[in-house]
């Protein structure tokens, strides 16, 4: 069961990932997207990293996907015009992107014995996508990174306002 | 001066806390709908429940028939002519022998049609009649139609039945391409022409 | 034995398919002849009894309109936006825990569709979820009214996720867990959260109904100024469900808001009930006070409707993002204080 | 060893490991060849799923909690990169009317 669910939700993600890229219509890809951070939370849940997957859902899906949909709407992306590379620049792109992935499979098949062994099946817990586990690890362990994040996201808000506010004189122009 | 008691004076000044959180005023507004809620409805279930109508409105057009059962309309067109809409035409015959009885007077009208889409209920035919012979009844309205060939009233369904009680027994001819009636709009035409 | 609970599971998850659907259906009943009360008028009474069947009677209508596609929309996103929007609208009903447990057998059954010990988050999750089926739907009726719906609707449901976000934190903070059964048990008998949380349950409260697309933050929809906003450009069926997942939506809001601060199934005295009665007729007292509770906050829904009018734009935006985050900023750090100070 | 989930008994994480290969190689090759500046902002969100899953898999895999705690944080840097890198796309546009990475290498308008 959960071997066909694996082999399901990958090829669900790299279908629509693939259609990402390929879609000319900036909407569908925001859609192929959508669709593969859903998978991915699929594989998360299947990982027993549930809070990972609901916060996956909540922050890509229904927060920054939403952003990019709202930023295609407003700059009225649906014109099909958007000039692509050359098509030697593509060839030479897909070609690279499959050396890439030729180099990332021959380095997983050199060292999968080392990675095949689990950690000691002893203290194996598959307690730790839950959320208490992953709150005490985040308060405890990590909780100056965690409180630099909020500042982090400060800092971001900041700038984001600041570029995104209108200049002086300025008419709105879209 | 003030007309009524509910005028309010205009003021700038700045809002208060509890205006500003909005959640008295919304409590407030809420309770105003909340009584009305349970206010008697004023609506009337219309076909069930009729307001009562004054004894001199004008509705459905009836050809009335006199006491012997006789029609009364000589069909002289003064109802065709002072109609604004110009929603009544007709079709004139002469009396034959032996049929006193049906007709009072020696010319009849074969055809009588109102269209009631045009019909403004105006009431200037009943005015206009001299023999009394079309009336507006004021307890029954025209009814909504569902199709437009219901919308022009013959006299089938215009004329008084004998025992006075709808519907009519009247004849069910209505007017056709080849009818000659008496055309309001040539009548006028003519008048006019001879003033 | 284990098909057996299996079997009432389905049977519960198709139940509760079901009642959302029923619900939403006679909330477009409920709402016409509350509204025409409200304005000393009678609503719809000519379909059947008190004009019970007049759903029925609009749903006929619907399906037997005319479909239609405008020409220049993108057909296959013009007909995904609503079955996305009723879709997301009916699986967030899915983890609200209706009840306690039945008693089957040998085994205790919990009424509630799927439990997962992240409830609030599916929930939530789902919900932020809803927006694309409007703005899908708004992008692909190539409409300049629809797609301002659309943008509407992004940026209202991003600022008003946030506040609610930050109120249920609130109440996390108090029960200290993720699942929404835990939460309702924590409120045992009128022990209710809304007692420890007024500000909180006021924001989640406004933030609902920001979040369902519903007077006074209705402006996605804005009948008098975008002409139907996202739904302009649609017909029949399709009207339909964009139409109805907001009554679904309604719905869930209602069991959420009566979950998280209103005891859920819980209601004072439910100690003596269960001593005296069978433990499955407790449980079903329990559910029949959960509905009571939801069926009050639809009334509350549509009763704030017919009151308030409409917010301008920008009244909303600052509404959500100066007063609102703040507030729940503050319930949170008072909220944690008075935790530390009494624990 | 009953305590085992299922899907680290039965798949080898070198699946997981060519799967997240796979990904990033797609959101690589989206970056190469498209040429408008939300795409590749996406492709590159797509990218750093896959070193998500990555992350995710080898905290279950090893059970050791910090993988996913730098997934939540890889999430929220993202959240905020997205935020700041949308609001400089909007301003491009308004500046030249195009999110064609092209035509950004002249750097002046």
């Amino acid at each position: 069961m959960a071997e066909k669910l694996f082999y399901f939700l990958t090829f669900l993600a790299l279908a629509s990932g693939l259609m990402v890229v390929v879609s000319r219509n900036p909407v569908h890809s925001v859609l192929y997207l959508i669709l593969t951070f859903f998978s991915l939370s699929g594989h998360y849940i299947l990982l027993n990293a549930q809070f990972l997957a609901a916060v996956n859902i909540i922050v890509y899906a229904g927060a920054i996907m939403v952003l990019f949909l709202f930023v295609i709407m407003f700059l009225n992306m649906r014109t099909h015009n958007e000039p692509m590379a050359p098509i030697w620049a593509q060839l030479a792109a897909v070609v690279s992107a499959g050396l890439v992935l030729m180099v990332l499979v021959a380095a997983t098949k050199a060292s999968s014995p080392a990675l095949e062994a689990v950690a000691d099946t002893d203290s194996f817990d598959s307690q730790i996508g839950l959320v208490q586990t992953l709150g005490q690890t985040l308060f405890s362990q990590y909780l100056i990174p965690f409180e630099l994040t909020s500042i982090l996201f400060l800092v971001a808000i900041v700038g984001a306002v600041y570029l995104g506010r209108r200049e002086p004189g300025e008419r709105n122009s879209f | 001066m003030r007309l009524s008691d509910r005028a309010k004076d205009v003021s700038d000044k700045n809002m208060s806390f509890a205006e500003r959180i909005y959640l008295p005023a919304i409590a407030t507004g809420l309770g105003v709908t909340i009584k009305h809620f349970f206010k008697k409805k004023v609506t009337i279930q219309y076909p069930e429940v009729q307001r009562p109508v004054s004894p001199n409105f004008r509705g459905l057009h009836v050809l009335k028939r006199d006491d012997e059962g006789r029609e009364r309309c000589t069909a002289c067109g003064l109802c065709a002519l002072s109609c604004p809409a110009e929603a009544i035409s007709m079709v004139a015959e002469e009396r034959k022998k032996g049929e006193e009885h049906l007709y009072r007077e020696e010319k009849y009208a074969a055809v009588y049609e109102i269209n009631m889409l045009r019909c403004i209920f105006c009431g200037f035919c009943e005015e206009a009649c001299p023999k009394q012979a079309i009336y507006l009844q004021s307890d029954k309205m025209a009814p909504a139609f569902y199709g437009r060939e219901e919308v022009i009233y013959g006299k089938d369904r215009l004329l008084e039945s004998k025992d006075k009680t709808r519907p009519t027994d009247g004849p069910k001819r209505r007017l056709t391409a080849t009818d000659t009636y008496i055309d309001p709009i040539a009548v006028g035409y003519n008048r006019q022409l001879k003033k | 034995m284990e098909l057996d609970i299996l079997t009432v599971k389905s049977i519960i998850i198709l139940l509760v398919f079901g009642i959302s659907l029923g619900i939403a259906t006679y909330s477009t009943w409920a709402e016409r002849r509350l509204a025409a009360y409200l304005q000393d008028r009678q609503g719809p009474n000519r379909a059947g009894p008190l004009g019970l069947l007049q759903p029925i009677a609009d749903a006929v209508k619907l399906f037997t309109k005319e479909e239609f596609i405008p020409a220049s929309a993108n057909k296959w996103l013009f007909i995904f936006g609503p079955s996305l929007a009723m879709l997301t609208a009916l699986m967030s009903s899915a983890v609200i825990p209706f009840g306690s447990t039945l008693e089957i057998g040998d085994k205790f059954i919990p009424v509630q569709g799927i439990e997962v010990n992240i409830g609030v988050l599916y929930s939530f999750g789902i919900v932020s979820l809803g927006v694309y089926g409007i703005m899908i739907g708004g992008w692909a009726s190539n409409n300049k009214f629809s797609l301002l719906g659309a943008v509407r609707a992004a940026s209202q449901n991003i600022s008003y996720e946030l506040a609610m976000g930050l109120a249920i934190v609130a109440v996390l903070m108090m029960s200290g867990s993720l699942d929404l059964r835990k939460i309702v048990e924590d409120q045992h008998g009128g022990n209710w959260n809304v007692f420890y949380q007024p500000l909180g349950f006021i924001i989640f409260l406004t933030c609902a109904f920001a979040e369902c697309n519903r007077t006074p933050f209705d402006l996605p929809e804005s009948e008098n100024e975008l002409v139907g906003g996202y739904h302009t450009e649609y017909s029949s069926m399709k009207l339909g469900l964009f139409l109805f997942s907001e009554y679904v939506n309604m719905f869930v809001a209602s069991a959420i808001v009566s979950v998280l601060y209103f005891g859920g199934y819980n209601y004072p005295g439910m100690d003596l009930v269960a001593d005296h009665v069978p433990h499955n007729l407790a449980t079903a007292i329990g559910i029949a006070v959960m509905f009571a509770k939801t069926f009050f906050f639809i009334f509350f829904f549509m009763w704030i409707r017919w009151t308030i009018p409409r917010f301008r734009y920008d009244q909303l935006m600052s509404l959500g993002w100066k007063s609102l985050i703040p507030l729940a900023i503050a319930n949170i750090i008072v909220t944690g204080c008075v935790i530390l100070l009494f624990n | 060893m009953q305590d085992l989930p299922e899907v680290v008994r039965l798949i080898p994480i070198t699946h997981y490991l060519l799967f997240a290969s796979a990904l990033f190689c797609i959101g690589m090759l989206g970056v190469l060849i498209r040429r408008n500046a939300l795409i590749l902002f996406m492709c590159i969100e797509l990218m750093l799923n896959s070193v998500n899953l990555l992350l995710t898999s080898f905290a279950t895999y090893r059970s050791d909690a910090a993988g996913q705690v730098f997934v939540f944080f890889i999430m929220a840097v993202a959240a905020a990169e997205v935020a700041v890198g949308l609001a400089i796309i909007v301003m491009i546009y308004r500046n030249i009317k195009t999110t064609n990475v092209n035509l950004l290498s002249r750097l002046k308008w």
